[in-house]
């Protein structure tokens, strides 16, 4: 296969895919933090997941074009606007949802399921009634779009970089807010033991609310950072919901660590295979090494060994 | 499906070398016209003798069944050609309907569900006994009903581009099969652009794959070189991998088959990979991207990209300026039109003249007189139903531009002859 | 105290069973016409997957979002069966290479594969209808419940396993049919199941064949087995300490869940006419979950009433108010968790069984028959 | 105490279990004889809990041997574990709540344990009998057809042993029988206890020292994991570690 080529193509080639990965382990880790808060800390399983992510996408759709409309000179910016209105937008949407609905359910995480699903089903027959059947095309601003030329073979792609970018300080915002801050400290508590949370003065209702309204304000930054690389469309949110538990449960689901870790591993390998194989064996081979996995190690890649 | 109701049509190969005028010459007394008055009223086309199977064809009405999904994944897609089939519906009971009869629709939701495809269509066939229907868009959905259709005798008007291999006696294909779509535009990118390499890519199912068989056969018979042939799953949404194996590969061509919401993060990936596609190098060229995919996907994502079909919006002839004004006057301004949504706008004015020239509703009647009927008003310009239910139909080139329309840069002289089982394509 | 009985069913079971069997077998087919008739025949098939999962996820815990995997493999069995009856050498002379199915032709296959060989023979196929979906679910089963995965984790693997096969399936057309699915078929060894008159018969013929489900669910219900089900539910741990290998008491209901979805499967291809991936995948086996939820998870015949309701309100909803129905389906759905984790069989043990009751005490005063633990709900 | 009697019943030699570095069970040794009632006392988190699961096969053991007459429990499954001859009765009392006295204890009737075997299994006179003469040992004859979820704390305790009863194990484990019990639970308990102990061997963990007098054949004194004392119950109450470590803490 590479017999005709020189090493430095190769070599410039191997650099890109490399880089491929990348992209393809931020976009995961980008869709999966959201979703390791709220099923890895609390238990839920949130099936609407993609439609808080597409609520983020089309928040970025408005504003493109309010920001076209009525402020062209700040356009080029309006990206960086239009994800903390789309982690407000998502962020609130889940207020609502967790004091809805999902209060009602934490001691039955399977219904969960149903009740986000039956969720799902009704936001993307809002989102259809309200932006119509059709995906919406999101405008860039010119400058994330293209490519960065690294060396005269080797061009990385803006947009790429940005999601990475993203990626690693969501993390690295999700990690002190878990550890490092007292908000975190209470969650953990409540998450491992509800009663004695309570009982010391921690107000359970609203770190559950508030930890369900965060894990879906960062579904809706993903969603609007994937505005750049993927569609926006009423049911564009199921294409993610497979992988992203996925990767949550492979990573072992109260883990974050291994959310990431989790999310390298599956991206690393998704990307090989697909460059040696075709794309549709890639992805069966990648769930089948993963379900292989999960069922030789169920509890996941990181999981703590508790006593009983 | 069977070989004596359809003789071949290689047999009436010999029209394809008409040129559009002389046809047009010959094919005058047959031709409906949107301009023209509609002949006939009720009184002198008595119920009972033009409609002898029990259809719902009433004095003065006539209904007809409006098929595709309005939920679920595919509705995307599907909205365009019921917004085309409901404004051809209005203008021909503006001119007086047919025989008389105003058209009445009765409107089902496939929910791109491919059974409740089938249950509808049972239902629109058994239970209101439509005169025809217009519908469906995916090959899955068709396929669903196609038994139904066959069964109770039923006339369906389908207006998606496809892969063929298909010729029922009870579907009149108003998009164009996949031969007349792909040949005509690898022949052109091999002319003008002196292309010698192609790289094949679409989305895993059967259009695609088909499509780029035929692709394929037709690029070695060239003597050109296929350096590559890949599939992604419906949804697939990473193309970083593939675009850096193009990258490898250096085709002349990427010849790009994705649909749906793949194809948003495909355009978008490759622009920001830095492959400009505005640079011919690659080209890419595509037989899935219409102006309604572009609205997802974005103009300034795809500009510069080659696409091949018979119909694109700023086609510059009476009929279709016509036809995109009123589309937008009943529709909105920002509606965009594709070559499904044409085809769709095609169904009920083919079904219209098959009637008149049949003279009845009668399913059987309205098949026989099909083969032959032409329309020299379809935005697309003149076209023609070949004995195989498909349309002979001019295919054209054209240039994605920023404005998400496509600048016409090449039609092929004559129409090209449907042909759903090509010979050496398989 | 009164001996204990085991008996099959208790007297109100028994009414329930019979007022739903008459309803399958004497008043639908005297009140719809053939075309909806086949439509029920059609919402029937999902009742067995519905059936199934009332075992697995009511009785046993375990929640499958996998079961369109297995009704899709029943499915497509009994579709391979009658594709090649189909495919006869007259019926594809214009093929290429006659005899095989279109799509194969399509695609550039020159012979029939090996293993589409043995389902010339309709005796195999009815095996394998019910037989490969087992040994998949066995293998599954095995492989999860002795690792010990359950739950969660259990549910979205199974979910991930629906991905893959669909993946596949859609993948490898040229032996799948691809994304089309498996289409046109036309008779059962010569027998023409297109007919308004074939459709009845084998509306009936699954009606029968659901109560055969039905009973097997019953039985096993009823027998110990059942009671061990309910207890690992609980208190999984316990019943290890009782002395029982919970991993192999799972894996049969799994097993058991997934021959009921194959035989829906099976049963569905001949109604309808056709098979195609897109009831294989994630989307299909959830929307078969919530047919068992809104029937009520614990009952085996709100099972049947859960698929009837649902489907018939899906029909309905999307002809009347297509752009609509989706809000009302997800509605649904959270209503039914929030306000009635019991779904109808709750409804009908909240508001009508205590008005019933009084009537079956005095019956079962002479019977000397048990109550049951949970009751079916001839709800409606 | 370092010979090898062959007719122990159960041998545990250098029983070590760790979870992520921390040694909740270290190096623990002991025997037990046949018809032996053990007793196993020691502050809260000394690793009692832990060395029944371990034993019983709740929790895998990181290092050492469990023999039960000879055959090496650690490599075995619970339910195997079950049919052995070991029973162990919880903390909490553990009861399937959903099922009424009488199926409860059906469910522990060593009949019928496969799949299949379960499938097919019948109600006959004799398990009939047999449920009807545990209800009585139990005090339950009353509650037969009661669903388990509705009995009192001590109903459930006695239902619980009942079940352990009906399996006929050599070695029963009970852990903390008596806890949570009213004063006259307790006394009809004690009673109960005193009667199905004989002739089998038993391991027993308990606070309640009166009630530990009244039973222990010997005791074993843990602490952090380790044995800190064994011996007869003035032996141990003797023992000026045992002494130190009750009043330390």
């Amino acid at each position: 296969m590479f017999a005709d080529y020189s090493s430095q193509e190769l070599l410039a080639i191997f650099a890109m895919q490399g880089f491929a990965g990348l992209i393809l382990f931020s976009v995961f880790v980008l869709m999966a933090l959201g979703l390791a808060i709220i099923f890895g800390q609390m238990g839920v399983i949130n099936m609407a997941h993609g439609e808080f992510m597409i609520l983020g996408a089309y928040v970025t759709y408005m504003l493109s074009n309010f920001f076209e409309a009525y402020l062209p000179d700040l356009f080029g910016i309006y990206f960086f606007i239009a994800m903390i209105c789309a982690f407000i937008a998502s962020g609130a949407l889940g207020l609502f949802v967790e004091w809805a609905l999902i209060r009602h359910l934490y001691k039955r995480p399977l219904d969960t399921l149903l009740a986000t699903w039956g969720l799902s089903l009704i936001l993307q027959q809002i989102y259809r009634s309200v932006f119509g059947a059709r995906e919406v095309g999101v405008t860039i601003p010119d400058w994330m779009m293209g490519s960065l030329p690294l060396t005269d073979m080797i061009e990385v792609p803006i947009n790429g970089i940005f999601v990475m970018v993203l990626a690693v300080s969501i993390s690295i915002a999700v990690y002190l807010m878990m550890f490092r801050s007292s908000w975190g400290k209470q969650v953990r508590a409540v998450v491992q033991n509800r009663v004695m949370a309570g009982a010391v003065g921690i107000n359970t209702e609203w770190t559950d609310r508030l930890t369900f309204g965060i894990g879906c304000g960062v579904a809706g930054v993903a969603g609007s950072a994937f505005t750049m690389i993927g569609s926006t469309g009423p049911t564009a949110g199921q294409l993610y919901i497979v992988d992203t538990f996925l990767v949550v449960v492979f990573g072992g689901a109260a883990s974050l660590l291994g959310t990431i870790a989790s999310a390298f591993s599956i991206s690393q390998a998704q990307s090989i295979m697909e460059f040696f194989l075709s794309g549709s064996m890639a992805k069966v081979l990648t769930l089948l090494t993963v379900v292989g996995i999960l069922m030789i190690r169920p509890q996941g890649l990181f999981a703590l060994k508790l006593r009983k | 499906m069977s070989d004596q109701d359809f003789p071949n049509g290689k047999k009436d190969a010999r029209a394809a070398g008409l040129s559009r005028r002389s046809v047009l010459l010959g094919g005058t007394a047959l031709t409906a016209s949107l301009f023209a008055p509609s002949f006939g009223n009720a009184q002198s086309f008595p119920t009972a003798e033009i409609n002898t199977t029990g259809l719902a064809v009433t004095d003065d009405t006539v209904t007809i069944g409006i098929l595709h999904s309005i939920t679920g994944t595919m509705a995307i897609s599907e909205t365009g050609s019921v917004q085309a089939e409901k404004l051809a519906i209005d203008q021909i009971n503006a001119m007086g309907g047919i025989l008389g009869r105003k058209i009445e629709y009765i409107q089902e939701d496939g929910a791109s569900d491919w059974p409740t495809f089938a249950e509808k269509a049972k239902k629109l066939l058994v239970n209101d006994k439509v005169a025809s229907v217009m519908g469906c868009w995916t090959s899955a959905s068709r396929k669903a009903v196609l038994p139904v259709f066959e069964q109770y005798n039923g006339f369906l008007y389908y207006p998606t581009f496809y892969e063929g291999l298909e010729q029922s006696p009870n579907v009149i294909y108003t998009g164009q099969e996949a031969t007349q779509q792909i040949i005509a535009g690898i022949d052109w990118v091999t002319k003008t652009k002196g292309a010698k390499s192609f790289y094949l890519l679409g989305s895993d199912y059967i259009w695609p794959r088909t499509s780029n068989k035929i692709a394929r056969k037709h690029i070695e018979k060239l003597g050109l070189k296929v350096v590559g042939e890949e599939y992604y799953p419906l949804g697939h949404t990473q193309f970083n991998s593939v675009i850096n194996k193009i990258r490898l590969k250096k085709p002349d061509v990427i010849y790009a088959i994705v649909v749906g919401g793949s194809n948003v993060a495909f355009y978008k990936q490759l622009k920001a990979a830095g492959i400009d596609m505005t640079k011919e190098k690659p080209l890419l060229l595509t037989i899935s991207v219409t102006e309604d995919e572009i609205r997802g996907i974005g103009g300034e994502n795809i500009e510069g990209a080659y696409a091949c079909m018979k119909y694109f919006q700023s086609l510059q002839n009476d009929n279709n300026l016509a036809f995109v004004k009123a589309f937008k006057e009943m529709w909105g301004e920002d509606m965009v039109i594709g070559d499904v949504t044409q085809a769709a706008y095609l169904g009920p004015w083919l079904w219209k003249a098959a009637v008149e020239k049949a003279g009845s509703f009668d399913v059987d009647k309205v098949r026989a007189a099909s083969p032959g009927i032409e329309l020299t008003t379809a935005p697309e310009g003149y076209v023609k139903v070949h004995e195989n239910h498909h349309l002979w139909s001019k295919t054209r080139v054209g240039r994605a531009k920023a404005d998400g329309q496509y600048e016409v840069v090449f039609e092929t002289a004559d129409l090209v002859e449907p042909d759903p089982f090509p010979e050496g394509y398989q | 105290m009164k001996p204990q009985s085991n008996r099959f069913m208790s007297m109100q079971e028994m009414v329930g069973f019979a007022i739903l069997a008459l309803l399958i077998f004497v008043i639908f087919p005297l009140i719809l016409d053939p075309f909806r008739l086949n439509l029920f025949g059609k919402y029937l098939t999902y009742a067995f997957v519905a059936l199934g999962l009332v075992l697995c996820w009511g009785a046993g815990g375990i929640l499958s979002l996998g079961q369109g995997v297995f009704f899709g493999l029943g499915g497509y069995c009994m579709a391979m069966f009658l594709k090649l009856e189909a495919s006869t050498p007259e019926n594809t002379k214009i093929q290429s290479t006659p005899g095989i199915p279109d799509f194969m032709d399509w695609n550039q296959l020159t012979e029939l594969p090996f293993w589409w060989q043995p389902f010339h023979s309709f005796t195999f196929t009815v095996i394998a209808v019910v037989l490969v979906p087992v040994i998949f679910a066995f293998i599954i089963g095995v492989a999860m419940f002795r690792r010990r995965v359950g739950g969660v984790y259990f549910a979205i693997i199974t979910q991930a396993i629906a991905a893959i096969m669909t993946i596949l399936i859609i993948g490898q057309q040229g032996y799948t049919g691809g994304v089309n699915g498996i289409t046109d078929l036309r008779t059962l060894m010569g027998w023409d199941i297109r007919t308004d008159e074939a459709k009845n018969i084998l509306y009936f013929v699954n009606g029968g064949l659901l109560f055969a489900c039905l009973f097997a669910a019953q039985y096993i219900r009823r027998s110990k087995l059942g009671r061990i089900l309910i207890a690992m539910r609980d208190q999984e741990d316990r019943v290890r300490f009782s002395g029982y290998d919970v991993a192999d008491f799972k894996t049969f209901v799994f097993c058991a869940g997934a021959a009921f979805a194959a035989i829906g499967g099976a049963m569905f291809t001949l109604q309808v006419g056709f098979m195609s991936p897109s009831f294989v995948g994630i989307v299909p086996s959830i929307e078969m979950v919530i047919f068992c939820a809104v029937g009520g998870r614990l009952s085996i015949l709100g099972a049947v009433y859960g698929a009837l309701v649902v489907n018939w309100a899906k029909t309905t909803f999307s002809e009347s108010f297509p752009e609509l129905w989706l809000l009302g389906l997800g509605a649904l759905f959270i209503a039914v968790v929030l306000a009635f984790p019991k779904g109808l069989a709750g409804l009908y043990d909240d508001f009508i069984a205590p008005r019933v009751k009084p009537l079956f005490d005095k019956l079962r005063s002479k019977s000397n028959s048990k109550d049951a633990d949970f009751v079916g709900a001839p709800a409606e | 105490m370092n010979y090898v009697n062959p007719n122990f019943v159960l041998m545990v030699e250098g029983l070590t279990v760790s979870f992520d570095g921390f040694k909740a069970v270290n190096d623990l040794s002991f025997y037990v004889e046949p018809n032996e009632c053990r007793v196993i006392i020691g502050p809260n988190g000394a690793g009692k809990t832990t060395v029944l699961d371990l034993i019983c096969g709740r929790t895998k053991a990181t290092e050492g041997s469990v023999k039960f007459k000879g055959q090496e429990l650690l490599k075995m499954r619970e339910d195997q574990i079950v049919h052995a001859g070991v029973g162990r009765k919880f903390q909490t009392p553990s009861v399937y709540e959903d099922l009424t006295v009488f199926e409860n204890l059906e469910i522990s009737y060593p009949k019928g344990h496969g799949v299949f075997g379960a499938l097919a299994f019948k109600r006959d006179l004799e398990v009939i009998e047999r449920i009807e003469q545990i209800t009585q040992t139990i005090f339950l004859t009353d509650a037969l057809d009661e669903k388990a979820a509705y009995l009192s704390h001590g109903q459930k305790q006695w239902l619980e042993i009942g079940m352990l009863l009906i399996q006929d194990p050599e070695l029963l484990m009970l852990d903390e029988p008596v806890a949570g019990m009213s004063v006259a639970e307790r006394k009809k308990t004690a009673e109960l206890l005193n009667r199905i102990i004989q002739d089998r061997s038993v391991i027993v963990i308990e606070h309640d020292m009166k009630f530990v007098e009244d039973i222990a054949t010997r005791v074993t004194v843990l602490h952090q994991g380790q044995i800190l004392s064994e011996g007869t119950m003035e032996h141990v109450q003797a023992d000026p570690k045992v002494v130190e470590v009750y009043l330390g803490h």
